[in-house]
């Protein structure tokens, strides 16, 4: 099945300012499986972290507290098979490949917080939301799973909807990167 | 006791302004009296118009409206629009009766109500939206209303500011036309049954709140709920005995009713409204989008006022919120994206008593001498002249007037409830 | 036209080696980098900037800024601009409103002769007769004479307006000593800052103040600009102060919006709108050339502008004073200097488009142009009433007064007191320290209450206690009216004499005065007229200034653009993995909720019939699919199902009806068991959202002790229906490990498997066409693929797309029923046909009391299957079925499509249950108004109603 | 835009979460009686005061839980999980 091509609902981008302080890149074709485990069930001893953190594993897996007894596992390209296999599945445990269900958009800079200021009313001060939070909430009016994820030191969101939206969401947040000094085709405009 | 009104004319007007000559009292602040043939709780339009018709129709001029606040009460906060194309036969009947009486008003209440019949445009833009226009205007021609279902080159003839153009977020795809719909200044239709009831005798009291209904004979405590009887009412200035209490008290209905003992299906919403700073006229006709929640429609003076749908949240906050004000705003440059350079100037609220089927609640109740007239949600302004006709009757007569037997309080236990909901439910 | 531009100011802000150039209706002006339009216009020697409301009467500057009643100018295609505060830019085009023909010469200015005609609500008295003419002539009169600009809605377009979000620890509005002093003193204190102001620059009254006053300004704003903890925002307005904090900031001329709207979460508010001056109420108050002391300050102080030659100036205050040295410093001669605390009093002004002489308390009369007047103050208490506060009134300050605010608002300045600009900064800074550390106490807590955040290191601040020395209040008389009557809203053009008739007839409370008279309810909302309306009010009524109380100010604060209240307008659509192909292969887009979706290929009805015939593929992603896991999945189904589900086995399909709790059809779909364990649920596309959210609610409220995990897989699965006879041939060709014959994989059942090389495809045997169809659910990002595949492999088979059009007529020509349509908000399960389906002797499922009910009850609709007897005619949807030639509506055509496999009409109808039985005729009431026969059915399905066809 | 403090999340933006309205105990469906449904279904105590409400973390952790607010202030007091 290798050599079908994986489609991402965005197929546009990445964009970035010249000064480097922000860049849009789509990322949909990251490996997402959703885990959900009751309190007690190895696997959620396993993953560990609480809802509202995240942790990179030894693997290089994003491993995000994604909302009570649940986690979200990113990884990259390909590997659900793998990841799905690493999950003890004793007891109530549900685990289920999302990597098609979801759009995936990162938004890099020292100003990504300034962009997403502009989409999205949660406070991303370094107090309320430091590196490695993960948090849900509404960004352009579409209901988004969003991690902090900083990159060498600079701020870095990744932050995935419904793969219908995933279109869209890239179009707004582009849109919202314009005041930055993005350059966005206008094929992209909003309206 | 009924005094003579004091007739207002272009000559009065001429006289007055030569002279610079006192204009009289529209009313008077009459002493309170111990007892009343009948109690009205709440002076906002259906109080005073059930007032009104009490002691013109039937000549009961013994009657007292109570207001916790000034005259009006939350009537001025409303956005006056009236309209008769409603879904079922009921409401259509009950409403084009109010429609007559508004057409008629400022002669028979020597008030200039300033009615705009300038024609009510409800928008579609879905298939679905506009199945349900045609299921209204299908309807509406049956019961003899003036009310078609018009395509967009029409509506764009009317209302020439709406982009009616096909690849917009929410096309416009059609419209129900009701030409007799309009607008009506709001205070002037509340100041006219005021000024004509206050002529016949009637006792407006404003500032007085009622604390407290009196009731013997009913099972729950203090003689209050089903099986009981009123006796008066308890006020802060002071304690009114009368057989007959009724409550037109709108968002506050709830609470009134618990004073009786009888609980209502209502929960109390805020509708929000607000206002544009004047710009020489542009819009003339009302356009409502059921999809896109709003009303609109242009003051003489020049204002945009624009009305959304109740806020989600039961309260009785009449604060407004800035989430509304974006969203109304949003949903007008949809539908006009010419006028973004408008500016809003004022926003605020009234309170609504929502009932499960978009219907009121009207008449008699299980406590003897205790009426409501409530749960209008957002319809009370249309409704106003014949609701107040029909409660007069109700209560001059004993018996339920038919056009609001659909309305009665019972429905809610026996699963009958009126349609409107239906339209409400596949028209967005 | 001779300049009135003055030698150069010590705190002018204008820049004289800039030059500006505008025109005013037309004719060519010329200004300075830092004029407003109307300094400019009154350095070149403007006096009549606008024609009032009702009366047309001539108007000049009154304020000179932002709130100036008179300055309202048209700029391009912008209305209502306020020439007081908006910055001259190169080519302006300016002009003024509600004038016709022209400024000058303008007739509708006949109101002033008939004017005492149009007292108070004359419009309630008159215009009724005869009653005919109110709709056809008065009317359109009065909407000549709207007011206000013109909104170019024909060319402008919603534009680059933009919104954005804001969580500053405090937020300090207003940019006076006492807010500036507020912002450095939260800002030292730790905390983050948002410092906005009205206005251009920073500082207040001290801009127009003496040396002094200019020192200390440069030190304060200096001390501002450079903190790194304060973010200033200039010619922004504070407009709304709602629950919680939440405010709205109108930032106006940002380099990428015209406004825009900024949305903060605040943890203390600090308000320092300071104060706004009060307009004297006498004989004609609104004769050009009379202003208010701050308008005479400003424009001699900040624009350099010479205001007048001649002036009379009537003072109560030190503002006032300092007024005359103002003028006399611009060469203005002071013909008298009239002060008000010693009883001195102005009259009446006389002229036209000038004051030309003036008549004073002592009877003299005295010639002049110019008159100022310092008489007294209005506290702009706007946000805290927002807050709840309601002012009260202290007679020997002569002005309102803030009492108990809530914890997280604080005032400071001239709304709370006066006072030295020393004593004013002193007042500032404690407030903002005091603001700070509320607003950290709040931010740890909300930090320690958010799981994100990573606990605070530092232990939970203690709140300082609020011992700030209140600043003290100036006695002040109190000057509100002269012994003649003049204008009290000059927006309105509302005099006192208007208010007082207005009580007398009655409308003797503020409100009921406010809303008969519109005094305050014009564009300036109130700042200069509220206070003067409450005492006139209170002199016609014969009480004290305390009892009147004023009128709740309502957001916002200031008017803010709908542009700005919009921002960009974020409208989400979602498209399916194949909507691209759709587009690119000529689908006509549909919208549908918030999908869009391929109405049809170009021919709705060829895309039916080769359902029919050959083989089909339609994309239907938007079906609502939901993924369950757990030991306690048949359970959940039997509570929100009307049927049975306990015994559906691996593999197996069944179909389902929900209800509401109050027995209202509310969605309905298939449902799969893909495992032991595992089931996948579909729904209606609208409804998937509210079927999520309420299986959600049953499981966590109502039966947290059922394991079961809710998966949304709408768009993670693209849906693909392969429909018609020949679908088994075009899948066989591309699936190799599910055997799709008919007795391994019967009619409602599903299997997991690979098509076209793509593993974890579902497949499922089911279809809403009625012809042999199979369901394909695709892992979305290889969809395309797939269906392409399709395509491309199924060619001799005469595959091709087909549309939702398409759909509706094959659903209707089977009687599939469309919740929403079919049904409406009061149809109950008797109403859509489930009688089969409905199990009343379960112990527990949604609405079944009502359910019981409705099974008992013998007067619901009846949904049907109805044909009119003329093959030819389709009646619209929503064409009403009526009691014969009578007007009483027995029912409604629900759906209606012209049939091509029948080539004859096809109807879905709601009737009365006396018009259920089939072969019953029915009168249909057209949209022509003819009346037509057509006939009840036996079945819902027009088509194969046994199911023959789908089960081969 | 009120605060409502989710009992998982910490204080959320009201935009982000859905009001179900006053909490309503359901009768036992297979012993109710109609008017005894119909008051579950209809009949609400709707005071001007404090009420407890049921809330959906929409955009969040898609939790239902109830809190006390006040309808008359907004005033909220703290959240329990449903």
């Amino acid at each position: 099945m290798s050599e079908i091509q994986f489609k991402s609902p965005v197929g546009v981008g990445p964009f970035a300012s010249d000064d480097g302080s922000i860049s849009l890149t789509d990322e949909a074709a990251t490996t997402k499986i959703l885990v959900r485990a009751a309190r007690g069930t190895d696997a959620a001893e396993d993953l560990a972290v609480p809802y509202g953190r995240s942790r990179r594993r030894g693997d290089g897996t994003l491993v995000c507290g994604s909302r009570p007894d649940e986690w979200t596992l990113l990884a990259t390209p390909g590997r659900s098979a793998e990841i799905k296999a690493l999950v003890p599945s004793d007891g109530f445990v549900s685990v289920v490949d999302i990597t098609h269900g979801r759009a995936m958009v990162r938004v890099s800079g020292t100003l990504a917080a300034a962009v997403l200021a502009k989409v999205c009313n949660i406070d991303l001060s370094d107090d309320m939301t430091p590196d490695g939070a993960v948090f849900s909430g509404s960004v352009a009016k579409v209901t988004c799973d969003l991690v902090r994820d900083d990159r060498d030191g600079e701020a870095s969101y990744v932050i995935s909807c419904e793969r219908s939206f995933g279109a869209y969401l890239f179009a707004a947040l582009a849109d919202a990167c314009t005041e930055f000094g993005v350059e966005v085709p206008s094929s992209l405009a909003l309206h | 006791m009924a005094r003579h009104a004091y007739k207002y004319s272009a000559g009065k007007l001429l006289k007055h302004g030569l002279t610079h000559g006192d204009w009289p009292r529209m009313w008077r602040r009459p002493e309170r009296r111990d007892s009343y043939d009948v109690v009205i709780i709440g002076g906002g339009l259906h109080g005073l118009a059930t007032a009104y018709y009490l002691a013109k129709d039937h000549g009961i001029t013994n009657v007292a409206v109570l207001d916790k606040g000034y005259l009006g009460g939350g009537s001025g906060r409303n956005t006056a629009i009236v309209r008769s194309n409603y879904l079922t036969p009921d409401g259509v009947a009950f409403y084009d009766r109010s429609l007559d009486l508004y057409n008629t008003m400022s002669a028979d209440l020597n008030l200039n109500i300033m009615f705009s019949r300038r024609g009510h445009l409800t928008l579609a833009h879905t298939d679905s939206a506009l199945r349900t226009m045609n299921w209204r205007a299908e309807v509406n021609k049956l019961q003899g209303i003036d009310s078609s279902v018009i395509g967009p080159d029409e509506v764009k003839r009317l209302a020439p500011s709406l982009d009616v153009s096909p690849d917009t977020r929410y096309p416009i795809l059609g419209a129900l036309h009701h030409p007799p719909g309009g607008v009506v200044r709001h205070d002037a239709v509340v100041w006219g049954y005021a000024r004509a009831a206050d002529h016949l005798g009637v006792h407006m009291l404003q500032e007085t709140e009622v604390i407290d209904i009196v009731c013997e004979g009913g099972n729950g405590r203090d003689g209050k709920g089903p099986g009981g009887k009123v006796t008066g009412v308890r006020t802060n200035r002071g304690d009114i005995s009368t057989p007959v209490v009724v409550n037109c008290t709108a968002g506050w209905a709830s609470l009134i009713s618990n004073m009786a003992g009888v609980p209502l299906a209502i929960t109390t919403h805020p509708l929000q409204a607000a206002v544009t700073e004047p710009c020489k006229v542009f819009l003339p006709t009302v356009v409502v989008s059921g999809s896109l929640h709003v009303y609109v429609s242009q003051t003489d003076r020049g204002e945009l006022v624009f009305g959304a749908s109740i806020d989600p949240v039961g309260t009785y906050r009449v604060n407004g919120t800035l989430e509304f004000t974006e969203e109304l705003a949003g949903h007008v440059l949809e539908l006009m994206p010419g006028i973004s350079k408008m500016r809003l100037l004022r926003q605020w609220s009234g309170l609504c008593d929502m009932t499960p089927d978009y219907s009121p609640i009207m008449g008699f109740t299980p406590v003897e001498g205790y009426l409501v007239d409530v749960g209008w949600g957002t319809y009370g302004f249309k409704a106003g002249p014949v609701a107040g006709e029909t409660l007069a009757e109700t209560i001059a007569t004993g018996r339920t007037a038919d056009l609001i037997a659909p309305f009665t309080i019972d429905r809610f236990t026996e699963g009958d409830l009126v349609g409107e909901k239906g339209a409400a439910a596949v028209g967005h | 036209m001779t300049s009135l531009r003055i030698p150069s100011r010590p705190g002018e802000i204008i820049d004289r080696s800039t030059t500006l150039a505008f025109t005013w209706n037309g004719r060519g002006f010329t200004g300075h980098q830092g004029d407003t339009i109307a300094s400019a216009l009154a350095a070149a020697g403007v006096e009549v900037f606008a024609r009032s409301m009702k009366y047309h009467r001539r108007r000049g500057i009154l304020t000179a800024d932002h709130w100036d009643p008179n300055l309202f100018v048209q700029v391009g295609d912008e209305p209502n601009v306020r020439a007081g505060s908006r910055r001259l830019a190169d080519g302006m085009a300016v002009s003024a409103q509600n004038v016709w023909p022209s400024l000058r010469w303008d007739l509708a200015a006949i109101n002033q002769l008939v004017g005492r005609f149009l007292s108070s609500g004359f419009y309630y008295k008159t215009f009724m007769w005869p009653r005919f003419l109110w709709h056809t002539l008065y009317q359109k009169i009065l909407r000549q004479f709207a007011p206000g600009g013109r909104i170019h809605w024909e060319t402008s377009t919603h534009g680059a307006y933009d919104q954005r979000y804001a969580h500053p620890d405090v937020l300090v509005a207003g940019g006076g000593p006492s807010g500036m002093a507020a912002a450095l003193g939260a800002a030292d204190a730790g905390a983050a800052v948002m410092l906005v102001e009205h206005e251009a620059e920073l500082g207040g009254h001290l801009r127009w103040g003496g040396a002094d006053d200019l020192t200390d300004l440069a030190g304060l704003s200096a001390a501002v600009v450079d903190h790194p903890g304060i973010e200033v925002l200039l010619d922004s307005t504070v407009t709304g102060r709602y629950d919680h904090n939440w405010v709205a900031v109108v930032q106006r001329s940002h380099p990428i919006a015209p406004e825009r709207l900024i949305k903060a979460r605040v943890g203390t508010l600090v308000v320092a709108p300071g104060l706004v001056e009060r307009p004297y109420v006498f004989a004609g108050n609104d004769t050009p050339g009379v202003m208010l002391s701050g308008a005479a300050r400003r424009l001699i102080n900040l624009w350099a502008v010479k205001p007048g030659t001649r002036a009379v100036v009537l003072s109560a205050n030190a503002q006032g004073d300092a007024a005359i040295a103002d003028l006399e410093s611009a060469g203005v001669e002071i013909v008298a200097a009239l002060d008000a605390r010693a009883g001195d009093d102005i009259v009446r002004v006389e002229g036209r488009g000038r004051v030309s002489s003036v008549h004073l308390g002592d009877g003299r009369t005295v010639k002049a142009d110019l008159v100022v007047t310092a008489i007294g103050w209005t506290a702009p208490t706007s946000l805290l009433n927002m807050a709840g506060n309601r002012p009260v009134y202290d007679p020997a300050a002569a002005r309102y007064f803030p009492d108990a605010l809530p914890d997280d608002v604080l005032a400071t300045g001239g709304i709370t007191g006066d006072g030295t600009t020393a004593e004013l900064i002193a007042h500032g800074r404690a407030t903002g320290t005091l603001a700070a550390s509320r607003a950290l106490r709040a931010r740890h807590d909300r930090i320690s209450a958010t799981v994100r955040s990573r606990d605070p290191d530092a232990p939970r601040p203690d709140v300082l206690a609020d011992d700030r020395t209140p600043l003290a209040r100036a006695p002040h008389p109190e000057c509100y009216r002269s012994t003649t009557h003049g204008m009290v809203d000059y927006s309105e053009d509302v005099s006192s004499k208007d208010l007082i008739q207005a009580v007398q007839e009655g409308f003797d409370s503020i409100e009921l005065m406010k809303r008969y008279t519109t005094v305050t309810m014009g564009p300036s909302q109130g700042k200069l007229e509220t206070v003067n309306a409450a005492a006139v009010l209170a002199e016609a009524r014969q009480i004290p200034m305390a009892d009147i109380g004023t009128t709740v100010w309502r957001p916002p604060f200031a008017p803010i653009t709908l542009g700005a209240l919009a921002g960009r307008i974020f409208e989400p659509i979602r498209r399916s993995a194949l909507q691209d192909w759709h587009e690119a292969h000529g689908a006509s887009p549909l919208l549908a909720g918030q999908w869009v979706r391929p109405d049809h290929y170009g021919n709705p009805q060829a895309e039916a019939d080769n359902v029919r015939n050959n083989v089909a593929l339609i994309d239907v992603t938007p079906l609502g699919k939901l993924d369950l896991r757990g030991p306690d999945v048949a359970n959940l189904l039997e509570l929100v199902y009307v049927n049975r589900w306990q015994k559906l086995e691996v593999g197996r399909v069944r179909y389902g009806a929900m209800v509401a709790e109050d027995g209202v059809v509310s969605d309905d779909g298939v449902t799969g068991r893909l495992g032991e364990e595992h089931y996948l649920m579909t729904t209606t596309s609208s409804g998937a959202g509210a079927v999520w959210e309420a299986l959600e609610n049953w499981l966590q409220t109502y039966r947290p002790e059922w394991q079961v995990h809710v998966t949304a897989m709408t768009g993670g699965l693209t849906s693909i229906n392969v429909a018609g006879p020949r679908s088994r041939d075009l899948l066989n060709r591309l699936v190799d490990d599910v055997d799709l014959s008919p007795d391994a994989f019967p009619y409602f059942s599903v299997r997991t498997g690979t098509v076209a090389g793509v593993a974890d495809c579902i497949i499922w045997r089911i279809g809403f066409t009625g012809e042999l169809s199979y369901e394909v659910h695709v892992p979305s990002g290889y969809a395309l693929h797939v269906w392409e595949t399709l395509l491309a492999t199924g060619e001799d088979l005469g595959v091709a797309p087909f549309g939702v059009e398409a759909q509706r007529i094959l659903r209707l020509e089977k009687g599939h029923y469309i919740v929403g349509q079919d049904t409406d908000g009061l149809s109950k399960a008797p109403t859509a046909g489930l009688g089969g389906l409905v199990k009343l002797d379960k112990p527990d499922t949604v609405g079944l009391p009502e359910l019981k009910h409705a099974y008992e009850r013998t007067d619901l609709p009846v949904l049907v299957g109805v044909q009119p007897d003329d093959p030819t005619i389709v009646p619209e949807e929503a064409s009403q079925i009526v009691d014969g030639e009578t007007n009483t509506i027995l029912g409604r055509i629900t759906s209606s499509r012209m049939s091509p496999t029948l080539g004859r009409s096809v109807c879905l109808a709601q009737v009365d249950p006396s018009l259920a039985a089939p072969g019953t005729t029915i009168t249909v009431l057209l949209g022509n108004g003819s009346r037509i026969p057509a006939t009840v059915q036996e079945h819902h399905a027009h088509v194969d109603p046994e199911g023959a066809r789908q089960r081969v | 835009m009120i605060v409502v403090p989710c009992p998982y999340c910490g204080p959320r933006n009201s935009v982000d979460l859905r009001n179900c309205g006053e909490v309503v105990p359901r009768p036992d469906p297979s012993t109710a009686s109609l008017s005894e449904w119909s008051t579950y279904l209809y009949l609400r105590e709707n005071p001007a005061g404090w009420i407890t409400e049921t809330w959906y973390c929409r955009s969040g952790c898609r939790r239902y839980f109830t809190i006390e607010r006040n309808t008359v202030t907004n005033e909220i007091r703290d959240s329990e999980a449903s």
